[in-house]
């Protein structure tokens, strides 16, 4: 257990400390979620790009740093970034999920003219891969795709497009084989937004908010060489993103800040004259979730170690998004119980604490438990992959040889 | 030896359950709440003929006289339409409150008005269990001073119960000097809370108050509180149930999946026992008062925990849909939480039940 | 809500007062849960039933006491009895399972012959169901009997047969047609267990003890004529007293009595000169269980009541295994954290409390959680039964025609 | 930066799980207990060869030098063979006790006999967490007097190292005047503890002693108990999963159901961070005091909620059988359940917890 950087990374966090010492007066102000970056925003990510503080490993001729992956050196850049509180790198679908795949399996046109613009912000794209129909069995999706006079002609509807109407792009998964079965028959294009023909609708949740949006195509016509990868094989290219996305999700240090801001609201806040922290059914649900959460910091320096090493994640990465999400959860439902009746507060009431941040996280959390593999998908990828129990007995044959995701 | 509900209680639970499915669909709930409003005129008009004002008022004074049971069945009806009805504080802890600390002359001269609707209260107690952000209203030579937070079914209302910081109800009039009334807005569209900002408000004290009526009002709101979050809860199981026998994956509808049969299994199997709890809570307080305040807690308290869990379990079983606004599952999610929130969340509600046990002693 | 339960039934209460003040001084002391009633056991079961007040309903030219059903006098009779802390009317799988089945299914030399010695506690039966290999699908069981010279000959081996030591006679599902579909197999036998060829030996559980046997049978003789119903049919005849073993699990009374013995716990015990019932944490597990009690009892009069009315139990019955088995633990579970370190205490320790009784029902409970139909079948059930949900789709084809149980 | 276990601990646990694979098989485990013993002489003595006593003892002091987290790594090898093996007390509190608060003389008295097996302590810090019936020890005029109750690894315990009511160590032998040690039987058959009553004991106070040695020896012993249960948690697992995988019900294998496969996944999910919070706990024991106490209380607490989930559901998995003693699956159980409730089972960690974060004061 050696959990010092050692010296060349000490050097190597002192020069990320310098520089941002010196250019946080250029990062932009307010940039939050918004999915696309304002002028600044991109001046930003381009001298990012260039000092290797994002973008960092993607090779120079598609307008990356072309550093070697170096894991505690992408750690320390994101550690030095959020405790100086600046704004680090953009991270958006495109960046996350696109330019992977891209790399993997796209055409060297492809490369060259999609990722440079995506890395600087210039070019932002949405996810079309859910459909209404097709949720956890996302391999059934509906969306065709018929080839007429060199285009592919898509109709159909996308769902959970949450950037769609700021994108200039699409990556979206498509039925072009309507014959195969049903992970060979799916195709990966990429086309403008702009394409005539795409309606983009916002949706709204439960959280009040329009944080996602539905897509609608009719007779889209997509130039038959904007796929990626080869027809039919779109189940498998864009596995390779998916890995990407589930990655995302359930970040220890997320969730070592909300459960801060929890002690802070619980110490801040007072019922008939004490601390709610001083209520002790409530301080003992608090320090359970401190040690969960303990345990999943632990836990996630564990799987950064071992990425270090090379080595497979195993269980310890298996299981973060089903126990992470469930935690956030949890946190912010302490926050509500915490808050009594004020816990309810929302949409700008008096007496609302943070906005209504708690109950918009509570409600959003569920969204994420069920979102990108729900828990009990996320259960069964556990007990199948990292338990290496049998597979659910499937009734939706003839098989695919080789039917990802489980049930 | 019957324990359940009579025939007319059954009755009446299914004509306010009819009435609601005929006037406040979902549809109906969602144009009331995208106005910004927790009223539903058309389903209050249309409750009020079935005596909803009146429904504990004694038949003296022009009411049904009927008891706590019996509003207990029309709450859950309630909470299972998500409606937007003015209810517990307005049609009974207003008028338990006088009934319980008003002087004759008092019951004569607002039950009859309350059954008729006539006039309409809104009843703010809230600081008798949590006083939180200075709040609290002090009585000095018959007026009050101060801020009551979580007025309930305050939109509307023309007349304020309220309790001062010893426990004492005063009724208030909406018109009355000094007087503001600020609206609170929760997560739930479908009812009303305000802030009350007094300033030497003239008010009327109960005349018969000993302190213990505000008590008993608090009861009175748990349980039907934790009636709606029951009728609520038993929504949003049949809503799951129906939605997992019909939506396909995999080549199967979800409902024959062991998880999602499981997760139903565990709601239902949490929430059943609940219902005879609120109901035995509800007789006690109409007809055991030496046990009414502890089952109260104990109603308010688990259909607190068993309906935040149902909540979600619901939403989970709808996948996405359940997280989207598409088909307004939210509405019963967020009624729910509401239940669960006022008038004391379960860890505040446990303490108080052991306080009532003698098993510890008040304060923290 | 009329919780009173009326004159007539008052009258009948202080007749059954009345008795008990009277007679108590024969009721037989230590009666505990042996297995085999001692004289003086089998004389008070003999006057409890010539006064009604047990085998109330059982026919008198069977031993009983002929009376029509009036649950509510069966339940004022439990009542009383419990009050007075007297034991009431014997309650064994031969009385409880048994009987019921013999009445139904049975011939009339069958019930001449066997309801009155078992009732009176004369004759004592165990339960010949379980199979090692034939848990939660007790359809699968193999215990076989092929006939030969006018006998079945049995081999096989049972499991859980609690009191197979002290039993006089076994009722026993076996297969008798090694060829018909799983359910249409199996014939329901009765016989001696002092028939040659039977074995028994004590089966040890987690708690240390021997509350359970093993079953051997190697060549049993039994007469043909003694089977229950016909060839083939056993499985139909154990149904209708499966039904009766589900309703004896759950009882709201017993819940009640260790809820109020953890409350007393928790007043006496002392950590640090502070009570127990003092720390707050424990104290608020105490009132959510305290709730979660009362609406089980609250739940229980509601099934009490609808069975006065005949109205079906509905999904108010179909918890209660489910949620009453969970309760039991969870009150014992808190009752263990009650005592702290001394709540792992067994076995005669010094400092141990209640002879160990808490940690033994922990363990215990946990059995019956997973005995007589584990949490999941339970879960199984509540949903396809109580919920209409779609059955599991089964593999074990080809399918019974009235396939019990599920999963 | 390495988190995770170096080359040397992980052959340090696989050395001690293929000794006890071979030394210490169930039937081993089972026969010792059955005899009732908490010790396996043979697997004691074939772990003395590894080196155990002296583990944590330095090497000037002639034992191997190692940190808590080796000692934690055994102890997860222990727990998960359900060793009849004193270790955590014995082999490392004891010795730990000593280098923390022992003069120079006292260590090179004892130390070196300590690593060599000469001298067998036992720990007797409870009354530190927890005081029941009476318990507590009093020191005057070097000598103590009083009863401690769950003294540690007792058996064949030939001096003692016990907590007076101050907190001060004293190191008392088994031997000495007005000393009588009484066995407590738990349900866990495979570690003894011990009621040690002393009248006017003679015992030789820890010089260095400021107090704060018996609160790091709590640490040490949480942070073991936890890695005990941990390791026992693992197997119990593993034990399902085997399990489910072979029994057939219905016509496939029951790990083939999904209701049984998510049992499953939940205790893996709920475990395997478990393990990440041991081992840091143990490291900052070893190199950040600062965090030591609190982590540990952390480590203790969760490993002690995740135990009982497993043991449970573990047990679940098994139906009958794992009821039964015949797959002898209730050793991990009960195992699991010791390590729960001895140096303060959750509500009482979590609460010292917030008392070192200064939450609240110390006491109801």
């Amino acid at each position: 257990m050696d959990l010092s950087y050692g010296p060349e990374y000490e050097t190597f966090r002192e020069e990320v400390r310098d520089f941002i010492a010196v250019n946080r007066h250029l990062a932009p102000k307010n940039a939050g979620r918004a999915a696309r970056p304002s002028n600044e925003g991109v001046a930003w990510q381009k001298l990012l790009i260039e000092h290797g503080y994002t973008a960092r490993t993607i090779p120079r001729e598609y307008g990356g740093f072309g550093a070697e992956p170096d894991i505690l050196k992408s750690r320390i850049i994101a550690e030095e970034f959020a405790r100086a509180g600046v704004p680090g790198g953009l991270a958006n679908q495109g960046i996350s999920m696109l330019v992977p795949t891209l790399l993997e399996l796209g055409t060297e046109e492809q490369k060259r003219r999609w990722i440079e613009p995506t890395l600087a912000g210039d070019v932002v794209w949405c996810q079309g891969y859910s459909e209404p129909g097709s949720g956890s069995d996302l391999a059934s999706l509906k969306t065709s795709a018929r080839v007429e006079g060199g285009d592919f002609v898509v109709n159909g509807q996308k769902i959970w497009t949450s950037t769609a109407k700021e994108a200039d792009m699409i990556f979206c998964l498509v039925r072009t084989e309507g014959d195969a079965a049903k992970h060979q028959g799916i195709s990966y294009l990429i086309f403008p937004m702009t394409t005539p023909g795409i309606e983009v609708r916002p949706l709204r949740t439960m959280t009040g908010h329009a944080e996602f949006n539905e897509t609608f195509f009719t007779d889209v016509r997509v130039p038959v060489d904007q796929i990626v990868g080869q027809r039919g094989q779109g189940w498998f290219v864009a596995n390779a993103t998916l890995g990407h996305e589930r990655g995302m999700l359930g970040d220890p240090d997320a969730l070592e800040n909300r459960l801060l801001a929890l002690i802070e609201l619980m110490k801040v806040e007072q019922v008939g004259g004490a601390r709610v922290i001083d209520l002790p059914a409530l301080r003992d649900r608090l320090v359970a979730l401190q040690a969960e959460v303990a345990a999943m910091k632990y836990n996630g320096m564990r799987i950064l170690s071992n990425q270090i090493k090379g080595e497979p994640g195993g269980m310890a990465k298996l299981i973060v998004k089903l126990q992470a999400c469930e935690l956030a959860h949890q946190i912010s439902a302490l926050a509500i119980d915490a808050l009594g009746e004020l816990g309810i507060l929302y949409n700008g009431s008096a007496h609302e604490r943070a906005n209504g941040s708690w109950q918009w996280n509570y409600m959003f959390q569920l969204g994420l438990i069920i979102g990108g593999g729900t828990a009990q998908i996320q259960k069964n990828i556990i007990s199948e992959r990292g338990l290496n129990m049998p597979r659910e007995p499937r009734l939706d044959l003839p098989k695919g040889p080789s039917a990802q995701g489980g049930q | 030896m019957d324990f359940g509900l009579s025939q007319e209680q059954q009755m009446l639970a299914e004509s306010v359950t009819r009435l609601l499915r005929e006037l406040s669909p979902l549809d109906h709930v969602r144009q009331v709440a995208e106005a910004g409003s927790a009223v539903s005129a058309q389903s209050q008009a249309a409750l009020a003929e079935l005596g909803l004002p009146g429904l504990v008022v004694p038949e003296a004074h022009g009411g049904l006289g009927m008891g706590l049971l019996d509003a207990t069945v029309v709450a859950t009806a309630l909470g299972e339409a998500v409606a937007p009805v003015p209810f517990a504080a307005r049609n009974v802890m207003a008028p338990l409150a006088l009934i319980a600390a008003g002087s004759e002359a008092q019951q004569a001269q607002w039950l009859p008005r309350i059954a008729a609707g006539e006039v309409r209260f809104g009843v703010g107690v809230n600081e008798q269990v949590s006083r939180r952000d200075g709040s609290g209203v002090r009585c000095t030579g018959g007026a009050l001073t101060g801020t009551a937070l979580f007025v309930l079914d305050c939109e509307e209302a023309d007349h304020f119960m309220i309790a001062d910081e010893a426990g004492r109800l005063h009724i208030v009039s909406a018109q009355a000097d000094g007087l503001e009334l600020i609206a609170l807005k929760t997560i739930d569209a479908t009812r009303s809370v305000g802030e009350l900002r007094l300033a030497s408000t003239p008010a009327e004290a109960l005349a018969d108050d000993g302190g213990a009526a505000a008590r008993r009002l608090i009861a009175a709101g748990r349980i039907l509180l934790a009636a709606d979050s029951l009728g609520a809860a038993d929504a949003m199981i049949a809503q799951a149930v129906a939605y997992a026998g019909q939506r396909e994956q995999f080549g199967r509808v979800i409902g024959s999946f062991q998880a999602v049969k499981h997760m139903c299994a565990e709601m239902a199997a949490k929430n059943e026992p609940c219902r005879s709890l609120v109901w035995y809570a509800a007789h006690a307080f109409d007809a055991v008062p030496a046990e009414a305040e502890l089952v109260a807690c104990h109603a308010k308290s688990h259909t607190g925990e068993v309906g935040r869990f149902v909540a979600r379990t619901a939403t989970e079983v709808h996948g996405g849909m359940g997280f989207t606004d598409l088909l307004g599952l939210h509405y019963w999610f967020k009624r729910i939480g509401f239940d669960r929130q006022v008038l004391g969340g379960p860890e505040t509600v446990r303490e108080e039940a052991a306080i009532l046990q003698g098993w510890t002693a008040r304060g923290v």
